[in-house]
């Protein structure tokens, strides 16, 4: 069962913009078996999207650029494969599911086509057949194969989303990523959509990489979660144990300014400062600045503790310390 | 504290509008043009008007660097001097046409309604016939002139400032911002000229750069088709208009108007670029 | 209405200094040959105006002079000297002072081969009148049959030569049968010697040889008619070819063969020494056309103030102004060239402020005036050496202190323009006439503006001078020099430059036939022939 | 809480626009009333109207029918110098804190445009005294005052937002979504500032949001909408305790809850939301109520169920059994 | 569908018929007289007056518009040329192949290679060719395109002797009025494709497509040029009614006697029906093309349908 199937080590990836230099994504691991779902939480401008996209090496020519690290995949380093040989990993072997349905269908071209597109891209079947699959598709999540000619301005937000994972489905991927799947739509879609992704993949055996800023989210749907801040793992571990004995005082002060359903306090326990300046980042731990226990050795570099199991934890305080900042910040 | 920020708010937006090598060389260029429009016919030996018909046609040489024209007139003077007409008229001509564009364009994006439909009705009349077109028909009823010029390009530019700054002011007054300073009781001319149109000139400015060099080279054909700057102004245009009879012979008294007409124009577009690089929110960090 | 007017005459007498090239002195490099009706094959013509439509009538604008009458004829020719000579009529006899019995020849048919009598005479000149062109027919009352050969022509008073031109010379005589069948804007059927083979208006006219042309087949003696009723070409094709410049290219690619209107700058290249004299020839021809400066008498800047005139006038200096418009203009020095017959060059001597350039006197006479530094209009035609010589003025007064601005327009614009009393100060244009007091109708005439002339003056004395001038009995120096002086007494006119104009050519012309100052290409003489 | 007489209220306010394919019925009919430092939170789907309302209460929006009382004074249709006088009392703060803020006004202007227009103040000076105390207030730092909106953070425009809708000492705030676009750490200082405030200044909010956890955490009553008509309305604990109108059942068990030991029981709902453009008259989630019957069919009336409670659904007491 | 086109041409004639009206205004108070015009200086009032009442010119400004709208719009007969006194209809009926023959092989020249070379230059985005391209394009919407016209006159007319200068002898000699005519509408089209493919290229459902591992040439094909056609076609439709504009200028350089040409007599004599026949002429021209561009928008884009269907 524990075997590697994807496994990202040391992962850097950098944006150009106007001569500054972005740290996207700053020495990230991650190692996921067959079948598990990973939850990727953090802020606006983490790096998740960008994590994502350095998989499927579909990261902006231009202003991208992956500096670091290697991504196995299957036993393949996905990072040094040919570019046509990536073709048939994508769509394939990793599919993606955006971040915002809106925008992620080309609006000229009608939904069934665009699904059309990836199966015979990927198996070798005539048009007909191909059609008949991407009918099965739409009617998979949901959507009656009759609208199969529609063009996407005809769907509702929810219809289009489900049209992207019908696309990203459509080849029975080994990998999902699923960038924030609901985060553009209404609270009551986006229960059907998670119910819908996570049957799939139960069906499927399929892995899947969830990313998304929604604690809840996670709760409900992944088995492992790991928490990004600055483009740097800081937290990773079983679904469990990050909720509830989270160690880093970024994800502690995550789970405090969540206006608890049952929690009776009025005032909510806030992270105090904002997120760093990507282009310029501190040294050592980003959190620092804002962090409430910070010392002079945060500043350094930092080392990675292991709590329990696959429990890590990347901060300079000790296992023990770390565990009383957890019970510190619980009350 | 205010001055320095607001210095540093130019200056950075000077780096950014020079970043690239392109409107690096336009700033040069037509910074260079202007003080040589400006300060060069006082370095100039030779009068603009000054007939000189010992040296009719005589080619460029030490004496003439660009030559000298059918009246012996020196071309170089005449072209520095003559920039400074082309480039008021492109200037004033492009000012006129942005500013009245601006104005219809927000009220009519602003108020929206009968008055939006009238104004955008007018304006589509008034665009079915091509900006060339309208100059044309505007020079031959005002008559030729530097004036009559000036409102003939406006006239022929008004509707595409227009439109665009209609269409930015209905983008922009979805925002919420529009929404605020009436909830706090600003009057409908403080909405309009204190929040939407600083948030909606910036494409115009740009545009307008832009269009100072397409006024400069709608100003040169019509006084190339005879309709502009009458002479002996020595406007680019009327300098090539005159010299086209001597294409054959005297090659040089085309070749240099028109070289300047295209620089100007180069610069100003390379400008023009650069600004857009420099001011559009999509490229900006 | 000021056209040229000259008469027909032939390329040698028409060149005074003797610029003209002797035909026929180089080895000729040009190809055409002459076919068997004895005719060159092929030349071409560029016009530098369209003629728009073809009908026959307007003869004096839009280039059709250059080529009407090769398509059709009128009843008389004017010969070198002034006298009428048979063209479609064989004579008449004046049966009284009003009444004129004009004689046809009998054996006339048009191309289409329908036969001109008398009853299309009358048609023709009716049509004329109609059509609204029939300024120039005042002293016509009307025309009748009087047999099928004979057209009476009734007169209100005894006609001058003046007015014969338009009536006799310039009227031309087509079939009637013809003109219901055929839309002769674009497919008139003349008597001439040519035939449109085709028309592409903007762009083309082509005409080609009659092969049934009536003179040449006749029985009655024709032999009275001019040299110029002959086809000795068997194409004719005459392009449109706006730009000056662009004809000079033509010339020089050899796709045209003649053109009348090559800038005086340009000339060179096809004068002797220029690097296409072995292929062309240039004939320059002084022409009845003159510039000259008129003031608007009617503002009160200038119409009121003779010194503000005397002092701008003494500002002038023809000399460069006729230099600065190119080789093709000689100063005035007097009002009128030596072209005219009624011209007499020693008025050139006098000192005039025509040929005096005298910056002190034009300071003097400024300060006389009421001059308060405002800018006088002077509008002008839209051509380079109007354009030239009005820049030269421009720049000629400022040294006195005078400012000027200058405005141009097209010549049938500038019509309207005259006609305003204001928004003018001087107008700079030209005028032409057959003889020197026919060109001055434009000047002097106060027929114009109820009773004022075109510059709105209004002035008896200058009128019966100029009357006097132009009735036949006191055609004579004497009255002539009268009326011109008081003219520049009051500061009326200032005459500018005298034109010449240049003619390039093929070198297989030999010789070339003019009519009313236009040449004939059609019935020039050709090499071989 | 002194105070109990209302502050604002509103009786059956209804805002249509015309389309066109119809008329869209954004607000139908709504009513409900704020008493002074309350918190009216107004929860419901994109597109039911909540903004709609809110707008429409301030006065940024002509109410096609219905009533909006302000201390017992109808400001429905006034103009003129009440209007002005109304809208000082009630201010708004927007949901995008990007394009709420005029991208070229410095903060202090922005902040000080209320006060400019006011005319409550004679001199400049005092102005921009009166703009530093609101700043500090909020908690803007000195040194951004003089910065323009794109240079700072969601959480920082927020605030300034916040300060520009408090300049005049309003009584009644529209608070537009807020925090739903800033991220989990930064709403949280939102959050407690907006409730610090109203403790401070005993403004009456109505909380427009539609994120249940928030809403719990800040409101005192619940407004639940559903395509432009008011379903469900109680005090908070209440309507989390005993939840009533089926949608309200649907969008509670809908929200992922962080509670990793607790299995969600969630209610799936059919379909989606439905156009507001000429709904039919009967209660508009019928399509996809898993309760539906004929009788849904007839207009619904919003009943007061419970003490306190009113919902708006013909066999709400059939399925809670009550 | 059907009925919005029928929609969208009623508005088009109301359109028209203002235009009209703006010019025939304009040109009735152009000073200048027509009957001097036709006869010249020294002639006598009284006869002026007969021509005047001959040209229909002495009657009251709303009548001569409501005779030049009538004729104009239910006959198609914009009269008599003052000058020439020939039917001005007739004249744009010779002249205007003369026009097209310019302006439609231009145009397919402005759309075929300003747009490819746009295409060319996005996907090439930051490398030299682009820069090159981008450069020349620049280049050639800076100079005058008459300017142009009359260097290349210069050089391949009288240097090279290639091609006749100007007139309309042969096909050759269309070349140099084309390709003047065309090469700033490339160079616009040119930088218009590139921008809208760079606007395309960074669009979401690109991503899509490479993440479904699409080929690069297959989504240049298949998703972003049918993305980008919008804009282009705008700048295609912009560039052609420019190319109307300027055909005036082109037509005097090359001595074209094109629609232009025509206008510009008109216009330069005051020539009232020549005038507002060739600008209504223009004025239709620019009207269809603006028509088809919407149209072919709606063609190429099913949100516009639909919109249309709607019958907005
Ligand atoms: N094309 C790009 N060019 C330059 N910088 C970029 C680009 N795309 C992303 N970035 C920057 O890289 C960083 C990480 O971006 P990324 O999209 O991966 O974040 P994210 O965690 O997905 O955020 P969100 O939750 O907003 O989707 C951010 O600072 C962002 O500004
Ligand atoms: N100015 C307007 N003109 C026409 N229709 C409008 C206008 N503003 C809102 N609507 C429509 O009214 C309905 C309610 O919109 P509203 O913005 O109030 O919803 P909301 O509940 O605030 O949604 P969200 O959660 O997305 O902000 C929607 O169908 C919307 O399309
Ligand atoms: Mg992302
Ligand atoms: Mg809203």
């Amino acid at each position: 069962m524990s075997e590697k199937f994807l496994e990202v080590k040391d992962l850097r990836v950098v944006y150009t913009q106007n001569r500054k230099t972005v740290q996207a994504v700053n020495g990230i691991s991650i190692r996921l078996e067959r079948g598990r779902t990973l939850g990727l939480v953090g802020e606006t401008g983490a790096g998740k999207t960008t994590i994502a996209k350095a998989i499927m090496r579909i990261l902006p020519d231009i202003a991208a650029k992956i500096t670091g690290g290697e991504i196995w995949l299957d036993g393949v380093d996905i990072l040094k494969l040919p570019p046509d040989e990536m073709m048939n990993v994508r769509g394939e072997k990793v599919a993606m599911i955006f971040q915002d349905p809106m925008t992620a269908l080309n609006p000229l071209m009608t939904v069934g086509d665009q699904i059309l597109e990836v199966i015979r891209l990927h198996d070798d079947c005539d048009k007909k057949a191909g059609m008949d699959r991407a009918g099965d598709m739409l009617e998979l999540v949901g959507i009656p194969r009759e609208r199969y000619a529609e063009y996407p301005h005809q769907f509702s937000g929810g219809m289009k989303q489900r049209v992207v994972i019908a696309m990203a489905l459509a080849c029975d991927p080994e990998l999902l990523l699923a960038d924030e799947p609901t985060t553009a739509l209404d609270v009551t879609i986006q229960a059907q959509v998670l119910d819908l992704i996570r049957e799939l993949k139960e069906k499927y055996n399929t892995s899947m990489i969830l990313i998304t800023h929604d604690l809840g989210v996670v709760a409900q749907t992944c088995d492992d979660v790991a928490v990004i801040y600055a483009g740097k793992i800081v937290e990773f571990g079983k679904k469990e144990d990050i909720f509830d004995h989270p160690a880093h005082p970024y994800t502690i002060g995550l789970f405090g300014s969540l206006p608890g359903m049952a929690v009776g306090e009025k005032r909510l326990h806030s992270i105090s400062g904002l997120p760093p300046d990507p282009t310029a980042l501190p040294e050592g731990c980003a959190f620092w600045p804002r962090c409430p226990h910070a010392v002079e050795a945060c500043k350094g570099k930092i080392p990675t503790r292991k709590i329990r199991g696959v429990h890590f934890c990347q901060c300079v305080k000790e296992k023990e310390e770390l565990q009383e900042v957890y019970s510190h910040g619980r009350s | 504290m205010k001055k320095t920020e607001k210095t540093t708010y130019s200056l950075d937006f000077m780096r950014r509008l020079l970043k690239g090598w392109s409107s690096r060389l336009g700033f040069i260029l037509l910074a260079l043009i202007i003080l040589l429009c400006l300060f060069g016919p006082f370095l100039s030996p030779y009068g603009v008007n000054d007939i000189d018909l010992q040296n009719m046609y005589t080619g460029p040489c030490m004496a003439h660097w660009f030559g000298c024209d059918a009246m012996g007139r020196d071309i170089l003077t005449r072209l520095l001097y003559g920039g400074r007409y082309s480039l008021l008229l492109g200037l004033s001509s492009a000012l006129l046409a942005a500013v009245l564009g601006i104005i219809f364009g927000v009220v009519a994006g602003y108020f929206g309604g009968k008055i939006e439909a009238f104004i955008m009705r007018f304006m589509d009349i008034w665009s079915a016939l091509p900006g060339m077109l309208l100059c044309i028909m505007i020079s031959a009823f005002m008559g030729a002139g530097f004036f009559a010029t000036v409102i003939a390009l406006t006239v022929g530019n008004i509707p595409g400032g227009v439109r665009m700054t209609r269409g930015q002011v209905l983008a922009e007054r979805k925002k919420e911002y529009i929404e605020a300073a009436e909830s706090i009781n600003g009057s409908k001319m403080a909405i309009m000229f204190r929040h939407l149109l600083p948030n909606v000139v910036q494409p115009m400015i740009i545009i307008t750069t832009m269009s100072i060099g397409s006024m400069i080279t709608m100003a040169a054909s019509l006084s190339y088709i005879g309709l502009g700057i009458q002479p002996p102004t020595p406007e680019w245009g009327a300098m090539l208009a005159d010299g086209r009879v001597y294409i054959r012979n005297y090659p040089f008294l085309i070749t240099f108007p028109g070289l300047a007409i295209a620089l100007t124009v180069l610069a100003l577009n390379l400008l023009g670029d650069g600004l857009r690089d420099a001011l559009d929110p999509k490229l900006r960090d | 209405g000021t056209g040229t007017e000259d008469n027909t005459k032939t390329a040698s007498s028409a060149v005074p200094d003797g610029t003209n090239v002797p035909a026929g002195e180089t080895a000729i490099t040009t190809e055409g040959s002459i076919n068997d009706a004895g005719r060159f094959d092929k030349v071409v013509v560029a016009v530098n105006a369209d003629p728009a439509d073809l009908l026959p009538c307007k003869p004096n604008g839009n280039g059709k002079p250059k080529f009407f009458w090769s398509i059709y004829e009128a009843l008389f020719d004017y010969d070198d000297e002034n006298n009428l000579v048979p063209s479609l009529a064989s004579g008449y006899t004046e049966e009284s002072d009003t009444v004129w019995n004009i004689k046809l020849f009998e054996e006339i048919y048009d191309s289409e081969g329908n036969h001109i009598t008398a009853d299309d005479v009358v048609y023709s000149v009716n049509w004329l009148i109609e059509t609204g062109n029939n300024i120039k027919y005042d002293v016509l009352d009307h025309v009748e049959k009087v047999d099928d050969y004979t057209v009476a022509y009734h007169w209100k008073e005894k006609p001058s030569a003046n007015q014969l031109e338009f009536i006799l010379v310039r009227t031309f005589i087509f079939s009637q049968t013809a003109f219901e069948n055929h839309n002769f804007a674009t497919e008139p059927v003349g008597t001439g010697p040519f035939v449109v083979s085709e028309f592409v208006s903007g762009s083309e006219l082509v005409l080609e040889a009659a092969d049934d042309y009536w003179a040449d087949k006749t029985s009655e003696d024709v032999s009275m008619r001019l040299g110029l009723h002959k086809a000795t070409v068997q194409t004719v094709e005459f392009k449109v070819i706006s730009e000056a410049s662009q004809a000079v290219v033509a010339l020089e690619m050899g796709t045209v063969d003649f053109c009348d209107y090559v800038t005086f700058s340009m000339l060179g290249e096809f004068e002797e020494g220029g690097s296409y004299s072995d292929q062309y020839k240039v004939d320059t021809n002084l022409s009845g056309d003159y510039y000259y400066m008129m003031p608007n008498m009617a503002s009160s800047v200038i119409g009121d103030d003779l010194n503000l005139r005397l002092a701008m006038y003494y500002a002038l200096d023809n000399n460069a102004i006729a230099t600065s418009m190119g080789s093709g203009y000689a100063p005035l020095k007097s009002l009128g060239t030596s072209y005219f017959y009624d011209f007499n060059p020693e008025w050139e001597e006098e000192a005039t402020y025509v040929n005096t350039y005298d910056m002190e006197l034009a300071k003097d006479y400024l300060s006389k005036s009421d001059y308060n530094g405002e800018e006088i209009v002077i509008v002008g035609l839209v051509n380079e050496e109007c354009k030239n010589a009005m820049t030269m003025m421009q720049s000629l007064l400022a040294q006195v202190g005078i400012k000027a601005s200058i405005q141009t327009y097209e010549e049938s614009l500038m019509n309207t323009i005259l006609a305003e009393q204001t928004g003018w100060d001087f107008v700079v244009t030209r005028l032409g006439g057959s003889t020197l007091v026919a060109s001055w109708n434009t000047l002097f005439n106060n027929d114009v503006h109820d009773g004022k002339t075109t510059n709105w003056l209004a002035d008896q004395k200058l009128q019966e001078l100029y009357e006097t001038s132009l009735a036949d009995e006191t055609h004579d120096d004497e009255h002539v020099k009268a009326c011109m002086d008081y003219a520049f007494s009051i500061g009326d006119v200032y005459p500018i430059s005298g034109m010449a104009s240049s003619i390039v050519y093929n070198r297989k012309i030999e010789e070339i036939y003019y009519r009313e100052g236009y040449v004939t290409v059609g019935s020039s003489r050709y090499v071989g022939q | 809480m002194a105070d109990h007489s209302p502050l604002i209220e509103v009786k059956n306010l209804k805002k249509y626009f015309k389309v066109p394919s119809g008329m869209n019925h954004a607000v139908d009919e709504v009513s409900f009333e704020i008493c002074r430092g309350q918190t009216l939170g107004v929860v419901g789907e994109s597109g039911c109207g909540k903004s709609t309302l809110g707008r429409t209460i301030i006065r940024l929006l002509e109410a096609t029918d219905g009533n909006v009382y302000l201390h017992g004074e109808d400001i429905t249709h006034v103009k003129g110098h009440q209007l002005k006088q109304a809208r000082e009392k009630m201010q708004i703060v927007f949901q995008d804190p990007y394009s709420s803020l005029n991208p070229r006004l410095r903060i202090e202007s922005t902040i000080m445009e209320p006060l400019k227009y006011s005319g409550r103040y004679s001199s400049k000076k005092k102005m921009r005294e009166e703009a530093n105390r609101l700043m500090e207030l909020v908690g803007i730092d000195e040194r951004l005052r003089q910065s323009f909106p794109h240079e700072l953070d969601g959480g920082r425009r927020q605030r300034v937002g916040i300060a520009r809708a408090l300049a005049l000492h309003p009584d009644f705030v529209v608070c537009d979504e807020p925090v739903s676009a800033l991220d989990v750490s930064i709403q949280a200082q939102v959050l407690n500032l907006l409730m610090d405030l109203q403790e401070q200044m005993g403004m009456a909010y109505m909380f427009v949001t539609h994120d249940l956890s928030v809403v719990r955490h800040i409101a005192n009553d619940i407004l639940v909408m559903y395509l432009g008509q008011a379903v469900e309305k109680a005090p908070t604990e209440e309507l989390f305790h005993r939840t009533l109108h089926p949608y309200t059942k649907a969008l509670l068990s809908a929200i992922p809850s962080t509670d990793i030991h607790k299995p969600m029981q969630r209610i799936r709902l059919k379909g989606e939301i439905t156009s507001p453009i000429n709904p039919k008259p009967g209660c508009r989630f019928a399509a996809r109520c898993p309760y539906a019957a004929e009788q849904c069919r007839q207009p619904q009336q919003l009943t007061e169920i419970l003490p306190d409670h009113f919902v708006k659904c013909c066999r709400c007491r059939e399925i809670n059994g009550l | 569908m059907g009925r919005y086109i029928l929609k969208r041409l009623m508005t088009m004639i109301v359109i028209l018929v203002c235009a009209a009206i703006l010019v025939f205004t304009l040109m009735y108070f152009v000073p200048g007289d027509p009957a001097r015009l036709q006869l010249g200086v020294d002639i006598p009032e009284a006869i002026l007056q007969a021509k005047r009442h001959e040209l229909g010119i002495d009657t009251p400004y709303i009548v001569q518009l409501g005779k030049f709208l009538y004729n104009a719009f239910l006959r198609f007969d914009f009269g008599y040329s003052w000058k020439y006194g020939v039917s001005v209809m007739e004249e744009l009926i010779v002249r205007l192949p003369r026009t097209l023959m310019i302006g439609i092989p231009a145009m397919i020249l402005n759309v075929l290679i300003g747009t490819v070379l746009g295409i060319y230059s996005a996907i090439h985005e930051g490398k030299w060719q682009d820069s090159i391209t981008m450069v020349i394009a620049m280049v050639f919407v800076s100079a005058p395109n008459f300017w142009v016209a009359l260097m290349f006159i210069l050089l391949f007319a009288l240097k090279l002797n290639w091609v006749p200068a100007f007139g309309i002898e042969n096909l050759q000699s269309y070349l140099l009025p084309i390709i003047c005519s065309a090469l700033p509408g490339i160079a616009v089209n040119a930088r218009q494709a590139r921008s809208s493919m760079l606007e395309v290229v960074r669009a979401d459902y690109i991503t899509t497509a490479r993440a479904k591992g699409q080929k690069d040439r297959v989504i240049v094909r298949k998703h972003m040029l049918p993305n980008a056609m919008m804009p282009i076609i705008t700048g295609v439709a912009g560039g052609l009614c420019q190319l109307v504009a300027g055909s005036p200028v082109i037509e005097t350089v090359f001595s074209i006697p094109g629609v232009g040409a025509y206008m510009l007599s008109g216009v330069n004599l005051r020539d009232r029906p020549v005038v507002c026949g060739c600008v209504v002429f223009f004025a239709l021209f620019t009207s269809l093309v603006i028509l088809i561009m919407d149209l072919s928008y709606a063609f190429l884009d099913p949100r516009i349908k639909a919109q249309y269907a709607k019958g907005r």
